[in-house]
């Protein structure tokens, strides 16, 4: 079998290690979907910034550019982890809502907590929300659709039961949490700061621990990794906490960021949460994708919303461009992965 | 009447006297405070008449889930309907068969179109409240400069009345500002508070943001309190107390408007219960009383309004808790 | 539990049973394997020879009978607590994650850890390399599993499986996919494991293989074990005695037919890495058989033939008529009929009921006025259920609770339906017990006698060799032999059968 | 060969009506029916039929095309968006002064259009419909709202707008569900009684095994497809004249309870089962169930509650039932496998 790479592409995908280190990861990198993604959000970015250089120089548009899409960040890097076992979590909204919520009451209980203790607590009700997802989709048997399609009623109407019509606004909240919403480090601010910390550790996290990798391997071959002795429920039901945690973390965030918590919080921010992943290179069937990629997905959908207006587009066709870019983003996967089979395929005449 | 044939048909529509009085409140949608504040009202009213009181609502403010709540009521054969309305036309249908099964129809805050209900419950006539809104933006940014407003849902008919006589006002008195954007933050705090942000971004002149709204303008409160723009950009509009008390005191929001909500409700559930028990039928020139706010006449268009807006500043806003 | 046979059992299964619905796959197994040895199952297909691996696994839990391992009583509930007890097993049907590379693929669930419990890749990286390296093969570890030839899929489970370090090594048809030299270098392995002291089972249906390397043979039929011999004292015919339980030459009724038209004419049909220049014919009443080793892409040549895959070029005709390509409405219009290999994925809806199964085909013809109702249904599959003598309580209990050999006769039944000129058959009698498999052959031969004409895929070589008026041989993708009834024996078949690409012309 | 016969049914035919999802969603119907009559004030009044039967007519016709495509094992999210898109383009055009039927004509095309975009994608190219129609909500939901822009469309003809609320003499049912009555008869003709619907559970049951059958899977599922976009467009002109009102976001989010309602039917998500009848009384129970809870008072977030805990026990009743059975088993198995065993060298010495 003797092997000349002949075609730069085919020789990455059948002989990466013939390859010079650096040139791999160097092609490795340049073929990413993450580095795509990446490169269109400075495209939308600059072509707003050259419209209105406010959007990015002035103190506040640079604060609203990071803080904008922190929300979507976390949800989408939960969302990614979840559909990377082949399941999908649509009660994310919901448990953002129940948290945000629980934030407002905390602090109005407690004006004296501590607000590192917000977060802790409030993704820990997320994390508790999660393992119920997890616990009925993974030994329950049933698709994680239906369940948390269940799962978002139930709990958007325990928020509401639990808010009823009434509104915690900024003034019941202590100043030392309001302000982590605009507060900034060397002009960052500091929630961006927190979301990019988690976001990098999740995908660290999927990349370089053992049940980082299962959770590809489950959604890849779900019984295949039956058959290879990996404990697939646990797996599943650690994924739906993680979401559910960083669900319950974007609620806690959500009440820093906006101050004001009332029953619907986040309500239909799960389909974004998906559109995020989708955008950002996770394959929707599971086994491959990244949460930095959903991520930058994240990213370019919230800034496509505020940056559409500068350059003249009327905000009502927003939303129509977003639904395009999703669609472009799904067909532009299967043509290159189609491609990338074919080439695997024809390889092995030449062998 | 057509499909009034249930078990429980009472025969005279009107319902006179000996039937128990039975008020609906039914808000824009539940979770905000302004109706927090008008239904309080009307329930204390409804009780001080002895009759029974309900607040049902939608999660959201769309026009779909209302007419549910107002099909239940009429199912119910309540006395009457107070409600705030998410669209003039798109409830039309619902309230004239409630109307047909013999329930009053008292619109507050929000109207339908005039055939749809009995009577509106004005709050302000809409020219006092652009009129305030506009002078007061004017003289705090002096008269000049760029200004933009901040909505509700682009189809609520009052912001959009309120805003077309704004315009108005602008180019008869103020012709030195200009209107360079409306946006619509759909009464979502979230919405209004980044459509704030954009708005300021998009537009790096301005000087004003009039949000007719009181979702909007705590949320642009907020938002601006925390930028650079605060002090800069003059913000002003229609507001509760207690939700911009903290932007008054550090000041983001020199002053704003509003009516008394609670007053308003308590008028509305007065006017539905002399419209209930057949003291007045709606009509211009129907006299009733409404507790302790005193006489009231019914206007033109099958109108009560409630009276002027008033402004909230440093001085005064503490004499306020809703 | 006290011992007292001077050598414990590695491993030790004694009356095992299991069934699956109503379909009893085990009976009573029985299985003792010493420490050091090398211990060859065998069987026909369909005889339980999986299932019992599976269950030594821990992907199925036995109904009853005993499991023993190293003396004592075990219950596994997983493949985890199998895989801890110093279990490995190839699987027959390799299971890879495709979206993963070959590395990660072997190492899945131990991956090496470095620093701070962080997954080594480059460590595992050359640990891949060095096990692809002592088995001979180049196989890049960083590619991904992704469209690798059923043979790399075969190596790679061989070094997932080796590298496990296990005490009990399960392999399940490793070789059926690899060359002569792989399956060399896999045997020198596999004696370096017997001499460290771990036991080995080696299941194979290819008898050479199993008297090269196996120390004794344990016989399996129809679900229940037959008996035990050391290799020394065996010789073939024994085996295949055991294995079938009668004379083999009851298993292949062919009748003698008088050959005619062509009626499926195949011209350079080329796909793209999966087959080359395939031309052949096949007559009104004569079975031409399709052999060739597990992979060589005879499957995909059917499913092309009949339109289920696409090709680059060539075509194929039926009655001189071309055929559209990726249609299969249009190859059944044409005549085509298409058993596929794997009944229960593709032959069957198996939750549909046994009627809905038979009218699959023929439905359109049967509504009225584009109505369909179940009872028009019953009223026309009966007769073919009968034909093939199906049994079944009632027409509406569900394909998959019927054995194998009967869901086969549901899916032949729902061909016949449609009165076909050529029946492509694939594997007919994989998985189907012996009786049944001798009916099927019959059946085959009957309709060949009543002028149907028959393309057969078999990896069974007595199958083909006693049913086929003529024998096409491929490898790798490309014909390399077509063979008359008289020229076709098993060195003839397998010689063709192993040629690599391009060293052979087709011997016409 | 010996002729033998077969029974075609091993259940008499009260078995097979009685087991299985649907007869189980009908009774829940029935019992809420029964219990709301004659304990809930006001419940059994015409005028409650004719508001469960109003309200619930989008979800209806638009439940039924999207049973078919589930039931192959895909799923359109897109369904509510079609219908804000209908309504948009019917706004558009009556406000440009076009007359209703030709307005009507075209937010049906707009329906067709929008189904057979999501169908080319789906069936032709192969690509996931959750993350296409998940794209698709928000392209269309999107250019629905882009075309209206601020406006809602309010001057609909009054004849046209009575349409939806005008009842059948005192019977208390809207006129327009004569509409829905011959579309459900189609549908259910199309899926039990046809060629085509059996081979539409073939592939949702094994998408392989149709193919080799012969059962057109692309072009099956495209038609589906265009006939939820259709079906959707239809009940957006129901909508907007309904409300009289046509805006791009009209039915936000009614997809989730088009969904939720075919679930609650018996419908699995992972296609193959499912059938229309247990539909339509999975949507006619959540009518029911929020009329019957809204006149008891109960409030939205209740409502929100029992809904999402029906749709969750109702999909895990069946693992929950195979569970119990599971366990039951397991326990014979142990007995059977405790049981006093002959010693291993005893039985390696046979
Ligand atoms: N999951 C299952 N469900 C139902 N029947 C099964 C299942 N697995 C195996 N069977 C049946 O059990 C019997 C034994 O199958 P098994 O795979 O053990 O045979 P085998 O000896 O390995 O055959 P081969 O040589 O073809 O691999 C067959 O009739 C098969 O159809
Ligand atoms: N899952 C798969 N992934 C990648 N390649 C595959 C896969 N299955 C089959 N192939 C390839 O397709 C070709 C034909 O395989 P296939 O097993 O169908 O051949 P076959 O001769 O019909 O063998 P069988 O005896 O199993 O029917 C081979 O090149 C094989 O490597
Ligand atoms: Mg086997
Ligand atoms: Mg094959």
């Amino acid at each position: 079998m003797t092997h000349t790479t002949t075609d730069e592409g085919t020789a990455l995908l059948l002989e990466p290690s013939a390859l010079p280190a650096r040139t791999r990861l160097l092609k490795t990198l340049l073929r990413s979907r993450e580095l795509s993604v990446a490169i269109v959000l400075l495209i939308v970015v600059a072509a707003a910034a050259i419209k209105s250089p406010d959007f990015v120089v002035s103190s506040d548009g640079w604060r609203d550019l990071l803080l904008t899409p922190t929300i979507l960040l976390l949800l989408a890097a939960g969302q990614t982890v979840v559909i990377i076992t082949r399941n999908v979590d649509l009660s994310v909204g919901s448990i953002l809502g129940l948290s945000a919520w629980l934030t407002g009451e905390l602090f109005m209980a407690h004006p004296g907590l501590p607000p590192v203790l917000a977060f802790v607590i409030g993704s820990a009700a997320g994390a508790g929300l999660g393992l119920i997802n997890g616990v009925v989709v993974a030994y329950g048997k049933v698709p994680a659709l239906v369940i948390t399609l269940g799962t978002q009623y139930i709990f958007r109407g325990i928020v509401l039961t639990w808010a009823g019509s009434s509104l915690i606004s900024a003034s019941q909240m202590p100043d030392r949490f309001l302000k982590l919403g605009t507060a900034q480090i060397f002009t960052i601010p500091v929630l961006f700061i927190i979301a990019m910390v988690i976001v990098v550790a999740v995908g660290y996290y999927l990349q370089t621990a053992r049940s980082g990798r299962e959770l590809y391997a489950v959604g890849s071959d779900p019984e295949a990794a039956v058959l290879y002795g990996l404990p697939v429920n646990r797996r599943v039901v650690g994924a739906f906490i993680l979401s559910g945690a960083l669900a319950g973390l974007a609620g806690v965030v959500f009440a820093a960021r906006y101050g004001t918590v009332n029953s619907s919080a986040g309500t239909g921010i799960e389909f974004q949460a998906v559109a995020a992943a989708v955008v950002g290179g996770v394959a929707i069937f599971g086994g491959s994708g990244t949460a930095w990629g959903a991520a930058i997905g994240a990213g370019l959908l919230m800034t496509i919303n505020s940056a559409l207006p500068m350059v003249g587009i009327s905000d009502f066709w927003q939303q129509a461009l977003v639904g395009a870019l999703i669609i472009a983003a799904i067909v532009l996967d299967r043509v290159l992965a189609a491609r990338q089979a074919r080439k695997l395929i024809e390889a092995r005449d030449e062998s | 009447g057509k499909a009034d044939t249930g078990t429980s048909s009472d025969g005279e529509s009107g319902g006179s006297g000996d039937k128990p009085l039975s008020i609906v409140f039914l808000p824009k949608n539940l979770g905000n405070p302004y109706f927090d504040a008008s239904d309080a009202g009307g329930k204390k009213a409804v009780e001080a008449l002895g009759g029974t009181f309900s607040e049902v609502g939608p999660q959201t403010a769309s026009p779909d889930a209302q007419v549910q709540y107002i099909n239940t009521a009429a199912q119910q054969h309540a006395s009457a309907i107070v409600l705030s309305a998410n669209d003039p036309k798109a409830v039309g249908s619902a309230l004239t068969q409630a109307k047909s099964s013999g329930t009053k129809i008292v619109t507050f805050d929000s109207d339908t179109e005039a055939q749809y209900r009995d009577l509106f419950v004005n709050q302000a006539s809409p020219e006092g409240i652009a009129k305030a809104q506009v002078d007061g933006l004017a003289e705090q940014i002096g008269d000049s400069g760029e200004i933009a407003i901040l909505s509700a849902s682009a189809n609520a008919t009052n912001q959009n009345a309120w805003i077309d006589l704004m315009k108005k006002d602008l180019q008869a008195d103020h012709p030195d500002i200009k209107l360079v954007d409306t946006v619509y933050g759909n009464d979502d705090d979230q919405t209004s508070f980044d459509k704030t942000a954009a708005l300021l971004k998009n537009h790096p002149n301005l000087k004003g943001i009039i949000s007719p709204t009181t979702v909007g303008i705590a949320a642009a409160a907020r938002y601006l309190s925390t930028s650079k723009s605060k002090g800069k950009v003059a913000l002003t509009g229609l507001g509760t107390p207690n939700q911009m008390r903290k932007f008054v005191e550090d000041g983001t929001v020199t002053e704003f408007y509003l009516w008394n909500p609670t007053d308003l409700g308590t008028l509305a559930a007065y006017a539905a219960a002399a419209l209930a028990n057949g003291e007045i039928t709606g009509k211009e020139g129907d006299k009733f009383t409404a507790g302790d706010l005193g006489d009231y006449t019914v206007g033109a268009d099958n109108t009560v309004l409630l009276g002027d807006p008033t402004g909230f500043n440093k001085d005064n806003i503490g004499d306020f808790d809703f | 539990m006290l011992m007292d046979s001077p050598p414990q059992a590695a491993l030790q299964l004694a009356g095992v049973s299991k069934n699956f619905g109503p379909v009893a796959a085990l009976r009573s197994g029985s299985l003792t394997v010493q420490p050091g040895s090398i211990h060859a199952l065998v069987g026909e297909n369909g005889a339980g020879k999986s299932t019992l691996v599976k269950i030594v696994a821990g992907v199925h839990r036995r109904d009853g009978g005993d499991f023993f391992l190293d003396g004592q009583a075990v219950d596994f509930g997983s493949t985890a607590e199998s895989k801890a007890a110093g279990i490995a097993v190839i699987y027959q049907e390799p299971t890879l994650f495709p979206d993963l590379s070959v590395t990660e693929n072997i190492f899945m669930g131990r991956q090496i850890l470095g620093r701070m419990r962080r997954i080594d890749k480059a460590t595992m990286y050359r640990e891949a390399g060095k096990l692809f390296q002592g088995l001979g093969v180049h196989i890049d570890p960083r590619r991904p599993a992704l469209g690798l030839s059923i043979a790399d899929q075969q190596i790679i489970e061989i070094a997932k499986a080796i590298s496990l370090d296990a005490k009990v090594l399960i392999m399940d048809e490793p070789t059926a996919a690899l060359s002569g030299v792989e399956v060399e270098r896999l045997f020198t392995v596999a004696r370096r494991l017997r001499d460290e002291g771990r036991a080995l089972v080696f299941i194979s249906h290819r008898f050479d293989e199993v008297f090269d390397l196996c120390d004794a043979v344990t016989v399996m039929r129809d679900g229940s074990y037959i008996g035990t011999r050391p290799i020394a004292e065996t010789t073939v015919t024994e085996m295949v005695n055991l294995m079938v339980g009668r004379e083999v030459a009851d298993l292949f009724p062919k009748q003698d037919t008088d050959i005619g038209d062509v009626v499926l004419k195949v011209e350079g049909l080329q796909s793209a890495g999966v087959f080359h220049d395939v031309s052949f014919t096949v007559r009104r009443g004569e079975i031409v058989g399709l052999a060739g080793l597990v992979g060589a892409g005879r499957s995909e040549i059917a499913r092309a033939v009949f339109g289920v895959d696409r090709y680059d070029s060539g075509t194929v005709s039926m009655s001189g008529t071309a055929v559209p390509a990726r249609n299969p409405r249009a190859a059944i219009r044409s005549g085509m009929a298409f058993i596929p290999e794997d009944r229960r994925k593709q032959g069957l809806v198996t939750d549909a009921s046994v009627a809905e199964n038979i009218a699959g085909v023929i439905r359109r013809g049967l509504a009225k006025g584009g109505l369909l109702t179940k009872a028009q249904e019953n009223r026309a599959v009966a007769p073919w259920a009968a034909r093939l003598e199906v049994k079944t309580s009632s027409l509406d209990a569900p394909a998959k609770t019927m054995s194998g050999g009967n869901q086969q006769k549901v899916v032949i039944a729902k061909w016949l339906a449609t009165k076909p000129d050529l029946l492509i058959i694939d594997e007919p009698t994989r998985g189907i017990d012996v009786g049944t498999k001798s009916e099927v052959h019959r059946l085959l031969s009957e309709l060949a006698g009543q002028g149907l004409a028959i393309l057969m895929i078999s990896s069974e070589l007595p199958e083909v060799l006693g049913m086929a008026d003529r024998v096409l041989v491929v490898s790798e993708g490309r014909l390399t032999a077509d063979l008359t009834r008289e020229q076709a024996t098993p060195e003839t078949v397998m010689h063709a059968a192993t040629a690599s690409s391009g060293s052979q012309e087709m011997a016409r | 060969m010996s002729e033998r016969t077969y029974p075609s049914y091993t259940h008499p035919l009260w078995r097979r009506l009685l087991i299985g999802r649907e007869a189980g969603v009908i009774a829940l119907l029935v019992i809420i029916w029964l219990y709301g009559y004659s304990n809930i004030p006001y419940f059994g009044d015409t005028l409650t039929l004719t508001y469960i039967l109003v309200d619930m007519t989008t979800v209806l016709l638009i439940a039924l095309p999207m049973t078919l495509v589930i039931v192959t094992g895909e799923i359109d999210l897109s369904v509510a968006s079609v219908v804000g898109l209908s309504s948009a383009v019917l706004g558009l055009l009556v406000q440009h002064g076009v007359g209703m039927p030709l307005a009507c004509l075209t937010a049906l095309v707009t329906g067709v259009i929008c189904g057979v975009v999501n169908g080319f994608l789906v069936a032709y190219v192969g690509l996931p419909s959750l993350a296409v129609t998940i794209g698709t909500l928000a392209l269309y939901r999107g250019i629905a709202v882009g075309l209206l822009g601020t406006t809602a469309v309010t001057d609909f003809p009054a004849n046209w707008t009575e349409l939806t609320s005008r009842v059948l003499g005192s019977s208390g049912i809207p006129t327009f569900m004569m509409v829905f009555v011959v579309l459900a008869a189609i549908f259910i003709a199309l899926l039990h009684f046809s060629p085509f619907g059996r081979g539409i559970y073939d592939i949702g049951l094994s998408p392989e095994a149709a193919e080799f059958t012969g059962v057109n899977v692309q072009r099956t599922k495209m038609i589906l497809f265009v006939l939820t976009g259709t079906l959707s467009a239809l009940a957006g002109i129901f909508y907007t004249l309904r409300f009289g009102s046509a805006r791009g976001d009209n039915a936000t989010g009614l997809e989730l309870q088009v969904i939720a309602a075919v679930l609650l039917g018996g419908v699995s998500i992972f296609g193959g089962r499912g059938k229309l009848p247990g539909v339509i009384a999975g949507v006619l129970l959540i009518g029911a169930l929020s009329s019957a809870l809204r006149l008891e008072g109960v409030t939205v977030n209740v409502i929100n509650i029992i809904i999402g805990l029906l749709l969750v026990l109702s999909v895990l009743s069946t693992s929950l039932l195979a569970w119990v059975s599971d366990i039951r088993g397991s326990r014979a198995r142990r007995h059977r496998v405790q049981r006093p065993t002959p010693t291993p060298s005893s039985v390696s010495s046979q």
